[in-house]
């Protein structure tokens, strides 16, 4: 069975059509690409899928279990977790406190315990930071963990973002853009780190990109979306081969 | 005009040597409810320099200090603290009731002797050290009522009251409990606060409907002089009563008192009066403080000289402590008989009330007329 | 780990401040050293500090904007007050203070959950003004109530107290405008500092745990929250009644510390939330010994310029302002950029930078 | 003499020190290009040459007027646009109306006109979406949307911050060959990129910033084929 | 009929709370702040009308332009001298800074004018209209102001949408860093913002002192508070709201009074509120935006 299953899903704001018969299945571990040109709806499928917009129609099955409609907390706790195109980090607290808000619902003990300082609220925290600290060394971040997260420069945000939806321990990972504003040796690092996440935590993840070498370098499948609609679908170089793909999306 | 207090010393008197008496006082200089510290500041000052350029207290000068309360609790209890630490030996204050009802219980706690020349309320004048200067709520209310039955004035009254303020509710409700008893009929009770002060069509309007021969007003005159002339806009005109907080009305800078003829109210004071203490009064006040002078003045200005006749009733001594003068002025204060600007022959009970006739005038051709 | 040490450290800074201050107090006041007037303050100094910083918690660490904190402990004293003139003689008088704690805190507790509602669905200004709607409605409604007890047991009214048809051994308890008279004074600095105390180790555990970084997070970014599980309406409601609760009980201290207790828009008004706000943004928001620190200046600054009479407002309203620029133009920056370089020779730089 | 003139430029946040004394000029009618990494500096620079940011030290001339303390709508009225980091669309207002306050120091009417046409011809999907709030747009709509607002002003120099970032690889070729046109129609440009490769190919000079500093810069062409550039900047 | 009547009133109060609310709105729309000293200056605009009427014997048309010409100079010497410096700091410390101003408006105007009332002299001579036979009153100051009302929401809405300078402020009210970019000078737009806003606050303190004539420090206070419920009512920075929202919220405190209590009126007048944003979260005029993710 597929981890993610999505079949017809639609909305429309006011007039516009912006996602039209989305269809895609994801499987478990895998790497999948969507991309398509500007305004193609690609951000507003994300949305859709963590429960930002409510669609107008369609069925979003995660590992079998229906979430479509779900609120936003209900999905990621489904196992959904993801990133924004526009960087939305927790600005004024610390590198590691951003994470460490990821590992709130794995990592538990009562307010009560944490108002009296009870020995389990200790021995939380220290597994917490642990955790944390755990995923900030995969990021490299390691060594900024006590800067507040809007001092870091932005390829760094966009890698702690990713800390930060990983430690919600995710069945599904989204990500939007996360080379936009990088180079193209910061891009190559991203691209190792993102293969190394699939890898070392088993993870299946969707992701955004305009950036075509990461496509094509570490997507296994792509779904090219355009107007809403999908124009093509399937293994990540056959479909950016594909003329039509060229013609609206790739050029040249 | 503006501007024209001529000076905010607090200090008066000479302060030579350590034989002075030294009296505070508290109340509202700033805040919505400054216009009546300042009077009562006023009428103090004016009277305890007349007290020291006559030669002072069983000899002794008199030295005084007034402290801002903003009419708040908090900031009675501090304004009396800060007068402590002055060494105030007996108080004139507060000025407005619900300061006054926390004071109280302070100064009680140290027996020191207090008269206010403006707190009505009941819990006012609670414990023994207490006396008032005014009439309390329960008597003008009452008084109030008997006074319109008893003259035939109206049969059905609305009542028109600040629902948020213990004055004017504390009047209203013993207008209420004794109305009863005199066979008067209210036919509309209705409020206002202080945040919505400014419109009164609606309470006008009710009492134009349910028919009132006369609308009580329990309520300083700022806002009576709004209703006035709002009900002359609706063309509603029927007789209006108001109590002591209405003295002052005809003194409103630029007010139209054509607004306020007929106005009947209860008061122990009125600028207008012809004898020589008040006109002797109200012309120095005029001359220090370029204003008229209003009911709190005149009580504070009582005041002032209530404790002096009680001090030398006591025969008390600047260099006795507060304790000591507080006991001897208490007992004092039960055997003298006062004649001052708010009436003759006052004396008082052990639980602080004074006994005074409020006297009932009527607004005619822009002045009080005596009835 | 480093992190937790830092901000514990800082956490003991305070509770020191605090447990000094208290010290201090304590033995000058038994020398007598202390006037009469910062006597009387001690009191209120504590209800304020707590004010401002469970403030804090809704203003600095939720991030709303709350206009009615004041309403919060306005519940508070009225509910504890009652309480404590009602069962007056017949328990212990520390017994019953204690109760009058629990009580007023419960009742603003819950006024704190009640206003969740609209909090859950507002934000920003609009929220504001709910906030501000709020304490003004607590302030009206508390004006218009009669509780009256005789030998028959309690009478309740909305109009006025004659409605309350007491028999001769009545007594009014709540008397609508003219509040609860005569409650017993039970408040002292000890109780309130150790209050003070105990206000501040739930608001900085809190702030340093689980649940504080969940509202933390909230603050910064509600979407971003949402989207790592955490649930907006249990931390929200979280902050809401704990902030609350606390403010009541600072409304304890305060109506256990004057005997007569009204709801005036003096004590209970919009101006006065508007005052605990003062406090708070002027100790930086978020910082909760700043709020402190705040509470405390300005609570006495009025007091300490008792000698300048009438201009005493005028010139505290012109130290707020020069406060505020001070703290936040370029030219105070610039006037504290001097300051810091000059106390740099003796303090190494705190915070790192940015390679 | 050049049209932007940069020298010895300093800057701080607070204590931080983003630009360390760089200098670099802008002749009249060039193509230059900034590049550097991730928090080099290369937006605290255009900021500062824009007269958002204050300057510790350092002057900036433009057209040989002293510019350094001049508040940026006069920098504004004196020709020079700016499409900023992270676009700064108007969220609330239309794409239409983003596009009239782009246009804010233009009062002529014809001119206006004629502006829009050429925005919405170089822009297509701005002229189909004229009626939607700037905020609804998608990244790249956006980022259309802030150059199209920079244009309208007719500027004599254009300053942009990474015009490429989420745009589509097709529309990447294309907002390329608007900027070759627009320098082509006279505009002067500096531009900072990420998209090194892009950017130095058609760029005539161009400064490469690293942490504060400019390390090296020349002829665009020659960058293009320098082996550190290569290794640092292009990924090859 | 007395149903009718209250509703005139209510009309008649809530034209007072929209036109502060109109001057109220123009500042908290574009500069983005809650200028709680705006209240203040309308009170310094009823003083500088009263004196001028009164003491200088001028003609009410002369006392309101008095009036106009003080409040806008003190708004803008107050944005200059104490707003201004604040331009980065955060809304909350310049929410505290206006009610520094507030405060010193007040005590200011205490010592100089002294705490007692004064009655203030209609500006209107105008007796207004009476209906059906005199049992309904229409009073000429309601009518002004509601035409003055209109009249500001008519020149406001196409100041702002027509004129460059109203250009500017819409941009200024979106994003300052932006709008500089666009060549709009923030400083100048923000202090024709006051200017506009104070003007405004003196034809309603003439207005609010016409219909309830008493003057005194704190004359600005409370119908300050209450524009800026009607403000919010009504959206935040829309001024057709904020003249909709004040006629409403007087409608809603009349009718409260006469129909359920004249004691609670003020709590009911709030609780509406609170339930209307229930309803409308972004008050009636006020537009809801999707947030873009
Ligand atoms: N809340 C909204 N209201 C109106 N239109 C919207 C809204 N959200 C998105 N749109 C429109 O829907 C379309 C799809 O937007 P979306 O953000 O999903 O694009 P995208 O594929 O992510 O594009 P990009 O690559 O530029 O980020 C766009 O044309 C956008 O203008
Ligand atoms: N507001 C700020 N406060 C503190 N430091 C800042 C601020 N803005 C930028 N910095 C720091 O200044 C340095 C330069 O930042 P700048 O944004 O100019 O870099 P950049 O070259 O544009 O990077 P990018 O490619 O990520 O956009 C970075 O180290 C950054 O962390
Ligand atoms: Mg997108
Ligand atoms: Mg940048």
């Amino acid at each position: 069975m597929a981890l993610l299953e999505v079949k017809n899903l639609g909305i429309s704001f006011g007039g516009l059509r912006a996602v039209n018969a989305f269809e895609v299945k994801i499987e478990k571990g895998q790497l999948y690409g969507l991309i398509g040109p500007n305004g193609a709806g690609k951000t507003t499928i994300f949305n859709l899928l963590t429960g930002v917009y409510k669609p107008t129609e369609g069925i979003i099955k995660l590992d079998g279990v229906d979430i479509t409609r779900k609120k936003a907390i209900e999905i990621n706790k489904a196992g959904i977790a993801r990133t924004f195109q526009n960087i939305r980090l927790f600005k004024n607290l610390s590198v590691l406190d951003n994470v460490k808000a990821g590992l709130h619902n794995n990592y538990s003990y009562s307010t009560i315990e944490g108002l009296l300082r009870l020995p389990r609220y200790f021995k939380v925290e220290k597994e917490m930071n642990e955790k944390a600290m755990e995923l900030l060394k995969v990021f490299d971040l390691d060594k900024e963990a006590e800067y507040k997260a809007s001092n870091l420069p932005y390829g760094k945000q966009r890698k702690l973002e990713i800390a930060r939806a990983l430690a919600t321990n995710p069945k599904l990972l989204l990500l939007d853009e996360p080379a936009a504003g990088m180079n193209p040796n910061e891009t190559e690092e991203l691209m190792q780190t993102i293969k190394f996440v699939q890898k070392e935590f088993e993870m299946t993840i969707l992701l955004i990109e305009h950036d075509m070498k990461l496509v094509s370098g570490i997507c296994e499948e792509v779904t090219v979306l355009n107007f809403g609609e999908i124009l093509c679908q399937g293994e990540t170089k056959a479909v950016l081969n594909d003329p039509q793909v060229i013609t609206a999306y790739l050029g040249e | 005009g503006c501007g024209k207090k001529e000076s905010t010393k607090n200090e008066g008197g000479s302060s030579e040597g350590s034989a002075v008496f030294k009296i505070g006082g508290t109340g509202p200089l700033t805040g919505d409810a400054a216009i009546y510290g300042t009077a009562v500041k006023n009428g103090m000052e004016l009277a305890i320099k007349e007290i020291n350029e006559a030669g002072g207290i069983n000899g002794a000068q008199v030295e005084y200090k007034f402290e801002d309360d903003e009419a708040d609790a908090e900031k009675g209890v501090n304004a009396y603290n800060t007068l402590k630490d002055w060494k105030m030996q007996m108080l004139i204050g507060t000025t407005t009731s619900g300061a006054c009802e926390a004071v109280v219980a302070e100064s009680h706690n140290d027996n020191l002797f207090q008269i206010t020349p403006s707190g009505t309320s009941i819990n006012s004048v609670k414990y023994d050290n207490a006396f008032r200067m005014c009439f309390s709520d329960p008597a003008q209310g009452t008084v109030s009522a008997q006074y319109i039955a008893k003259n035939n004035l109206a049969k059905s009254i609305a009542v028109i009251y600040n629902s948020g303020d213990t004055y004017s509710n504390g009047i209203y409700e013993n207008f209420a409990k004794e109305a009863k008893n005199q066979g008067l009929e209210i036919v509309a009770a209705e409020a206002f606060t202080s945040e919505s002060n400014k419109d009164f069509s609606v309470q006008l309007q009710k009492a134009k409907d349910a028919g009132a021969e006369m609308v009580f007003l329990p309520m300083y005159y700022t806002e009576a002089s709004l209703i006035l002339a709002k009900a002359k806009e609706m063309g509603y005109a029927p007789t209006f009563f108001g109590c002591d907080g209405m003295d002052g009305i005809l003194t409103l800078e630029n007010f139209d008192t054509s607004l306020a003829e007929g106005l009947m109210l209860l008061t122990p004071f009125s600028v207008d009066a012809e004898d020589e203490k008040t006109q002797n009064f109200v012309k120095a006040y005029k001359d220090a403080y370029g204003e008229t002078p209003n009911q709190f003045a005149a009580d504070a200005y009582d005041s002032a000289y209530v404790i002096k006749a009680a001090a030398e009733k006591a025969g008390i001594k600047p260099d006795m402590s507060v304790t000591e003068i507080g006991d001897a002025m208490k007992k004092a204060m039960t055997e003298i008989e006062f004649t001052g600007l708010t009436g003759t022959g006052i004396t008082w009970g052990e639980d602080g009330e004074p006994t005074k006739e409020p006297i009932a005038v009527k607004i005619e051709n822009g002045a009080y007329v005596f009835m | 780990m480093r992190h937790l040490q830092k901000t514990t450290k800082s956490n003991f800074i305070t509770y020191g401040i605090v447990i000094l201050t208290a010290v201090i107090i304590q033995v000058l006041s038994s020398a007598g050293a202390i006037s009469s007037l910062i006597g009387g303050l001690l009191v209120p100094l504590c209800a304020y500090m707590i004010l401002a910083i469970s403030l804090n918690l809704v203003v600095g660490i939720l991030g709303d904007l709350s206009l009615g904190h004041a309403g919060f402990m306005c519940v508070g004293a009225f509910a504890s007050a009652f309480f404590s003139k009602m069962t007056v003689g017949t328990m212990p008088d520390g017994l019953r203070f204690f109760f009058a704690l629990l009580i007023g805190a419960a009742a603003a507790g819950l006024f704190g959950i009640l206003i969740g509602i609209p909090v859950l669905r507002l934000r920003g200004d609009y929220l504001a003004i709910v906030t501000l709607a709020f304490g003004e409605i607590i302030k009206n409604v508390i004006n218009v109530f009669f509780i009256g007890r005789d030998r028959n047991g309690l009478h309740f009214s909305m109009k006025d107290s004659v409605a309350l048809n007491l028999d001769s051994t009545g007594e009014v308890i709540v008397n609508g405008p003219q509040g609860i008279n005569g409650t017993p004074k039970d408040s002292t600095f000890l109780i309130g500092m150790l209050l003070l105390l105990i206000a501040l180790i739930i608001i900085l555990n809190l702030i340093n745990s689980r649940a504080g970084r969940a509202i933390m997070s909230i603050r910064d970014d509600r979407i971003a929250a949402e989207s790592i599980g955490i649930n907006i309406t249990k931390f929200k409601l979280m902050a809401f009644s704990i902030s609350a609760a606390l403010a009541g009980v600072a409304g304890v201290l305060y109506a256990h510390n004057l005997s007569s207790l009204v709801a005036s828009p003096k004590s209970f008004g919009y101006n006065m939330s508007i005052m605990i706000l003062v406090f708070v943004v002027l100790g930086g928001i978020g910082n909760i010994r700043g709020s402190l620190i705040a509470a405390f200046i300005l609570t006495l600054l009025p007091e300490m310029l008792r000698g300048l009479s009438n201009y005493r407002m005028l010139i505290y309203a012109i130290v707020l302002i020069l406060m505020m620029i001070f703290n936040w133009s370029k030219g105070g920056g610039r006037l504290k950029e001097m300051l810091a370089e000059r106390l740099r020779g003796l303090r190494k730089p705190r915070t790192k930078e940015v390679k | 003499m050049a049209l932007l003139e940069v020298k010895d430029l300093q800057v701080y946040y607070g204590m931080i020190q983003a630009l360390k004394g760089i200098s670099f000029e802008v002749g009249q009618g060039e193509v230059i290009a900034l590049i550097g990494a991730n928090g080099a500096g290369k937006t605290t620079t255009l900021h500062a040459v824009t007269g958002l940011l204050p300057k510790k030290a350092g002057t900036v001339t433009l057209g040989g007027r002293d510019i350094t303390k001049i508040p940026p709508h006069k920098i504004v009225e004196m020709g020079m646009a700016h499409v900023p980091e992270g676009r700064r669309v108007f969220a609330h207002l239309s794409v239409y109306q983003n596009l009239k306050m782009g246009a804010y120091i233009r009062r002529e009417k014809e001119e206006f006109s004629r502006n829009l046409e050429m925005v919405y011809q170089k822009f297509p999907r701005l002229k189909e979406r004229r009626n939607q709030p700037a905020g609804t747009l998608s990244g790249g709509e956006q980022q259309m949307l802030a150059m199209g607002r920079a244009l309208m002003s007719q500027p004599k120099i254009l300053l942009m911050d990474e015009p490429s970032m989420g745009l589509s690889p097709i529309f990447v070729n294309e907002i390329f060959k608007i900027i070759e046109e627009v320098s082509a129609a006279g505009t002067t440009v500096l531009l900072v990129e990420q998209n090194a490769k892009k950017a130095l190919s058609i760029a005539d000079r161009a400064y490469v910033l690293e942490t504060g500093n400019i390390v090296l810069s020349g002829n665009a062409r020659e960058l293009l084929n320098d082996e550190s550039i290569k290794k640092a900047y292009l990924g090859e | 009929m007395s149903f009718l009547s209250y509703l005139i009133n209510g009309v008649s109060l809530g034209s007072v709370y929209a036109i502060i609310a109109l001057g109220y709105t123009m500042v908290y729309g574009i500069a983005k702040m809650l200028n709680f000293a705006h209240g203040d200056i309308i009170m310094v605009g009823g003083y500088a009308a009263f004196l001028a009427m009164v003491n200088a014997g001028l003609s009410p048309l002369i006392g309101v332009l008095v009036s106009i010409v003080v409040c806008t100079l003190l708004g803008v010497v107050i944005e200059r001298i104490a707003y201004k410096p604040l331009r980065m700091a955060p809304p909350l410390a310049v929410l505290i800074t206006a009610i520094g101003v507030s405060y010193f408006l007040q005590n200011l105007a205490l010592l100089l004018f002294g705490a007692d009332t004064k009655t203030f002299k209609s500006v209107i001579s105008f007796k207004g209209i009476s209906l059906a036979g005199g049992a309904l009153q229409i009073s000429g100051v309601t009518i002004v102001t509601i035409a003055a009302c209109i009249l500001i929401v008519v020149g406001l809405s196409l100041f702002i949408n027509k004129t460059r300078a109203g250009q500017a402020m819409l941009a200024v009210s979106e994003d300052r860093g932006a709008a500089q970019l666009m060549g709009i000078n923030v400083n100048k737009t923000i202090a024709l913002t006051f200017a506009i806003g104070s003007a405004l606050a003196a034809i309603a303190g003439v207005l609010l002192c016409s219909a309830y004539p008493s003057l005194n420090p704190y004359t600005g206070a409370m119908p300050g508070i209450k524009a800026f419920v009607a403000a919010v009512f009504g959206g935040i920075g829309s001024v057709p709201g904020a003249m909709v929202g004040g006629i409403l919220l007087g409608i809603i405190e009349i009718l409260a009074k006469a129909y359920i209590s004249s004691q609670l009126a003020d709590a009911i007048v709030f609780a509406m509120l609170i339930i209307i944003l229930l309803v409308k979260p972004t008050g009636i005029f006020g537009k809801k935006i999707q947030e873009k993710v």
